[in-house]
């Protein structure tokens, strides 16, 4: 079932998605002001404030339970698992929930005191009056990498052209998309997107959330720059760090032949595709050559707007006759949903999918414990 | 086998000198239904049994004996008719006729002893008597060997002498059998035989004994009641005085034997 | 195999087939353990840990406790049991008197079998969102496996109160006994096994339900909670020992169930 | 009960026993959707919608499907089903032939002993995490229903393997058969009854392996995920009309296996 | 019971006249361990067994009765001595010597007719003369009515007659039978034994014929051999040339029972 070639079985970051674009929520009754000292110009915790708290995140090796991990220990707390019915009264302790994926479950959760969830799902949940918004991520982590595109490389080194071809309509749509944004309401784009959004999102959201929660998030690929993922290149060393660090990861950098985070992120990082892709765009000609389509299988987390692009990437903007994003750049792409990071990377590490849309600790953690790149 | 010429036994004696019908079977009738169809079992039976005898019911196979048994036992009710015993309707079941039954039913999940207090606890008899009494019939049935074994460490033959000192402990009136040596083979069968001689010996109960073998009625019986095919009528009563042990090789054994056998043999249809 | 060390092994000796077994089992066991190693290597799968890999995640998570969630196996483990015990618990005490009540009076059981038929053939883990959801992490999956256990428990329990020999019955009432004394003094005892297997069954379907109720609401923090995580993190040899350390626990709730299973229904010489 | 219609219930009468046993059938299952309700209704609790509810629910599924997921009821079930029945095959394929080998080879079993029973105990669904996040979605389930299935099918083959009478092979061998021919003429067929009533056993828990797949992967998207996802919505009567659906999918398919078991035992006579 | 003074039937001719032995045991030994214990069997048994007659083995329980046919049928081996068949070596069990076995061992998943053909299905025979042989077999046995019949719709005495048949089909050489009738009643046992001599009345074969009761091999046998208990030696041979059939109640056939039975009780160690 698996390619015995160590290369092969290698996932590698080939594109940004989005930044920031998660929040943390609490409790209605409960004070804002004795979890963050907000005069800072980073808020910082406050340690009793969060003692003995409970906080849903969607998985372990997410985003949000990593940052909340990080506040948990950069307060010198552990961040425990909650037992229903167990004792959870430790000194020094911040608990956590690891199965709240959705505004469903938070709001149906009966320990919770709060939690960290992504976009709309967090709107929806402050909207409702048992919880309120404590702080977006983006004020805590500015600019923080939130998901990005990872590829199995058992199928991009054999596929390099399809996947030029995938990521350069991507681009097209996070262009497209930060057009309609851009052009705002009233705009036939931004009707669009807002209609893509609520479909993606499922019926449990309205309008307005839709419209509130893509507010907060920041569209990227990657700056437009010589070097795309320089963002990226910045915060993945750190980040690969710091997770083994907190231990949030079982395996070392060391265990897989790398000395730090730098030549980890190294190996980890590709932008060669993304590169191309830019070359591919900027050609007039560049979809001429394409004849027949090709099957493409792409894991996303479902309900999930930051990933907003990859679906228009995937709709036909001017109506039924016209081509998607895809289409135009041969591609006929099928999406498998997972309900968290975690099941994003496992789709992608089991060949199920080519290319996966998932946060950058997810795909990191499995990376590291599954040694998917090695020195 | 020291069985010695010891010609008559309690229950031979009182079934020479007793006249009275101890159980009185009278125009019995006993039909099973089945859906559509009827098995009319016993239509008008009638018998009596005299105290302290041992009677035996011979006859073909299905013509009714095990029903005559457990109507006498109460265990199923007569369609009509009706059985007194000593003048009493005997209707439930109850600790007064005793049954030893062909594969023994004895309780595997109790010892030995605790198989043969059975009866002794229902009645709520204290624990020390039934103790004594319950030893002394498993003597009796010569198992002190076995008292604490369990069912199912024994062997057929001792798994019927319990069975049988069960039902005597209570000192029931009537024990009944039916083809109590049935699953035993030849050999253990004829020794059996001759321990349940032993074992009655003292007492002066009324035994209502169901067998195919006609050499065991011979052997054992102060009576045997030859019944035809279903439904069962009473075919010819074979009163034998014969002193006990008798001898299976004698002329006349044999020759009753073979008389009662080709009575059977008449009423025996062979449908297969 | 026929001669070790210059001993000629002999089939007829009781140590020499201990010896025998014991062999087997080291070479059998040590095959499979270097087989699972070669598959490993081989393939060179992250997703197949070595045993050593598997071994050191063990001994570390028995050592450190789960780094992820400062839990220590101790506690993952009773997380579980405790869960576990409680549902199989209500299912023994709901169980085993229904069942044998059931198994009883056929009016009950005529009337109450449509909706157990109806109930049972729903996959007792597909109760796990709708009790945990609606009655909380504490007794939903307690139900969960309450469930799982019951109903094998029910129809065992209910199974062996009418397999009893009727025999048992006829000779329990021929000594005297009443209806209630037949109950629970044939009854009763005769199901004994019956719910041992029950129980044996019931146990490996109970187990099999936490840790599926474990999977599926995480705040259980079971050891399938820190199973499913692991593999969720992609690191597989804690995975592996989450199956060890699960395997482990089924084998000693169901082990220990099926030695007292074998060792009443050996006592009792009633083979189930 | 005793007087319906002014007609006398006989209890000998197989149509009047039919009659009743529909008419109880009936009274119990109304009873149980009167009480469903009466609790419904008197606690008030959302979480246990009214049968009308449920139904409701289920009849929208049936027409407009799932509105959350646009998926239909068909889709939801051959999800499902599809997964099922290829876990079950290669069980069928797989244990079959290694049960009826190790069955017959003593040296093959004993070796392969130790190496089941460390496996063995492993619930089938703690190897859903490994199985499908490292194989995929549709291998890995398939693999979880077949680890399901696998032992009870096995220990059943094996078993029935071993409890052919050994006059069976005696009589073969003396009217002339091989080795071979022992094999495939006596112990093949003989095996049947077991090997159906392992599929029996094996399906039932197979079928609670793939629910409990469903509830913890969500993208199999079958019965289990459209259940999981009602519960979560808080939306209970379509949780409910889940438990129905897999209530009667686990009826069929372990119903079906248990009517060719009783086929199959009553045919060859062979009561597993 | 048409069997009607056919004094001479053609194996009783054949004892008369043929003196060759056709089987010829020689210094049989036979020892069974387990381990600590050694269970001699058989120590130096020699008998000849001469073509077509029909030769019982009596003897007490456990002196070795089956161990000897098992060794003549090739089912298991001695320890030491010889059989040779016509002065051939048999060692393996073959179609050669037909065996008919106390609980029938028929095969429950074949018909009466497919039972019967399982020995030509094994030589290879085609189909149709299969199916005439077979057919002509059954109808000796009586069995024309049941041939499509499965085994487990016919009673006692109608399995062993399938037994029976299936041994003659293949025209064995010699036929071995271990108490073929034990497990019937006693009075289907009588019929089955005029049965056997009709089936038997136009065959050469030779019959090695095992059983518990004195009165049937006085009945059947043309050589009666008396064992001793463990280890089985010869006590006795008796030749029987009376004519059949014949009768029980006769003075002769008494006398040489009790005869027997004498004999038989001396080595009996009543040891229960
Ligand atoms: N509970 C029952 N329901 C229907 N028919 C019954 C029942 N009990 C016995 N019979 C029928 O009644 C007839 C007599 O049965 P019974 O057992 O008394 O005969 P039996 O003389 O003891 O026969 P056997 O010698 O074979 O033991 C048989 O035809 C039997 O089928
Ligand atoms: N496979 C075996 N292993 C060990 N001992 C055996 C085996 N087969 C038979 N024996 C022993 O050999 C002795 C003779 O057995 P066998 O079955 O030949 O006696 P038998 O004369 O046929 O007895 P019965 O009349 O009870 O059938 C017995 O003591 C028995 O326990
Ligand atoms: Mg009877
Ligand atoms: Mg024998």
């Amino acid at each position: 079932f698996y390619l015995t070639q160590d290369k092969d079985k290698e996932i590698n970051l080939l594109a940004g998605v989005n930044t920031d674009g998660s929040g943390i929520y609490i409790k209605e009754d409960i004070d804002i002001n004795t979890m963050f000292d907000f005069s800072k110009p980073i808020p910082t915790p406050i340690k009793s404030g969060w003692e003995g708290k409970v906080f849903g995140t969607p998985g372990v090796s997410t985003i949000q339970h990593v940052q909340l991990l990080q506040i948990a220990e950069g307060m010198g707390m552990k961040f425990a698992a909650y037992q229903a019915g167990g004792d959870n009264n430790a000194p020094d302790t911040v608990y956590f929930i690891a199965n709240i994926p959705n505004a469903t479950a938070a709001l149906g959760d009966e320990f919770i005191d709060g939690g960290s969830l992504w976009q709309p799902q967090y709107q929806k949940i402050v909207d409702d009056p048992k919880f309120k918004p404590l702080v977006l991520t983006n004020d805590l982590f500015p600019g923080h990498a939130c998901c990005v595109i990872a590829g199995f490389h058992g199928f991009t080194s054999e596929n390099e052209d399809e996947t030029v071809r995938f990521l350069a309509a991507y681009v097209k749509a996070v262009d497209w998309v930060n057009n309609a944004l851009g052009a705002g309401e009233g705009s036939a784009e931004y009707a669009k997107l807002v209609e893509v959004a609520k479909s993606v999102a499922g019926p449990n959201f309205t309008e307005q959330e839709i419209k509130d929660a893509m507010d907060t998030v920041i569209f990227t690929y990657g700056a437009n720059t010589g070097t795309p993922l320089a963002y990226l290149d910045e915060q993945i060393p750190n980040l690969a760090e710091s997770l083994v660090e907190l231990g949030a990861t079982n395996r070392t950098l060391s265990d897989l032949g790398f000395d730090n985070g730098e030549e980890f992120a190294e190996r980890f990082m590709d932008d060669s595709f993304l590169l191309k892709a830019f070359e591919l765009l900027d050609d007039p000609n560049g979809t001429s050559g394409i004849s027949g389509t090709t099957d493409l299988t792409v894991a996303v987390i479902m309900g999930d707007i930051h990933q907003i692009a990859i679906h228009i990437a995937n709709t036909k903007l001017g109506g039924d006759e016209s081509k998607s994003f895809f289409e135009e750049y041969g591609l006929n792409v099928t999406f498998s949903g997972a309900t968290n990071g975690p099941g994003v990377a496992t789709a992608i590490q089991n060949g199920n999918a080519s290319f996966g849309l998932l946060g950058a600790p997810p795909i990191t953690i499995t990376v590291i414990n599954g040694e998917l790149v090695k020195a | 086998m020291n069985w010695e010429g010891n010609a008559g036994c309690t229950w031979g004696e009182s079934s020479a000198t007793s006249d009275d019908a101890h159980i009185s079977i009278r125009n019995l009738v006993k039909i099973f239904k089945r859906d559509e169809s009827e098995t009319v079992v016993l239509d008008n039976f009638t018998l009596d049994i005299r105290k302290g005898e041992l009677i035996t019911l011979v006859g073909p196979s299905g013509s009714g004996k095990t029903t005559i048994l457990r109507l006498i036992a109460g265990l199923i009710e007569p369609t009509s008719g009706e059985i007194h015993i000593d003048g009493r309707p005997c209707a439930a079941p109850g600790s007064d006729r005793g049954m030893v039954f062909q594969d023994f039913a004895l309780f595997p999940w109790r010892s030995v002893r605790k198989n043969v207090e059975f009866g002794l606890e229902l009645a709520g008899i204290p624990k020390e008597e039934r103790k004594e009494r319950a030893e002394k019939y498993i003597k009796l049935a010569g198992l002190e060997k076995f008292i604490d074994s369990r069912v199912h460490e024994l062997s057929g033959g001792m798994k019927q002498r319990v069975g049988i000192a069960r039902a005597l402990v209570g000192h029931p009136d009537v024990i009944l059998m039916d083809e109590p040596f049935g699953s035993l083979d030849a050999q253990t069968r004829n020794i059996m035989q001759v321990q349940l001689l032993k074992i009655l010996e003292k007492t002066d109960q009324t035994i209502v004994f169901v067998t195919h073998s006609v050499d065991e009625a011979v052997f054992l019986s102060d009576r045997i009641v030859v019944l035809t095919k279903r439904p069962a009528a009473i075919k010819e009563i074979i009163d034998i005085p014969w002193p006990r042990p008798r001898d299976r090789a004698d002329r006349e054994f044999a020759a009753l034997r073979k008389r009662i056998l080709t009575e059977l043999e008449e009423e025996n249809v062979m449908d297969y | 195999m026929s001669r070790i060390l210059g001993i000629k092994y002999d089939e007829n000796n009781k140590n020499h087939r201990f010896a025998r077994t014991l062999v087997i089992a080291v070479i059998s066991l040590t095959l499979f353990i270097l087989v699972w190693w070669a598959v490993s290597v081989v393939t060179g799968n992250t997703a197949i840990p070595t045993p050593l890999e598997t071994w050191n995640a063990l001994v570390d998570l028995y050592l450190n406790g789960d780094r992820m969630t400062h839990r220590t196996l101790g506690q993952y483990i009773s997380a579980s049991l405790s869960t576990f015990v409680r549902g199989f618990i209500l299912a023994l005490a709901v169980a085993v008197p229904l069942g044998l009540v059931l198994g009883y009076s056929k009016l009950l059981r005529d009337f109450s079998n449509p909706v157990i038929e109806v109930l049972r053939p729903i996959a007792p883990i597909a109760w796990a969102p709708i009790f945990i959801l609606s009655l909380g992490y504490t007794i939903g999956p307690m139900l969960v496996v309450f469930v799982g256990i019951f109903f094998p428990l029910l129809t065992n329990v209910i199974f062996g109160v009418r397999k009893i020999d009727p025999n048992w019955i006829d000779a329990a009432k021929t000594l005297g006994a009443s209806q209630l004394q037949v109950f629970y003094k044939v009854m009763v005892p005769s199901a004994v096994p019956y719910v041992m297997n029950g129980i044996k069954i019931g146990l490996g379907i109970g187990w099999m339900c936490i840790v599926a109720a474990e999977l599926y609401a995480t705040p259980l923090m079971g050891i399938g909670f820190y199973l499913a995580t692991q593999a969720n993190a992609g690191y597989w040899p804690g995975a592996y020992a989450g199956l060890v350390i699960i395997g482990v626990l089924g084998l000693l709730t169901v082990g220990v169930a099926d030695l007292i299973h074998r060792i009443v229904a050996k006592r009792t010489g009633m083979d189930v």
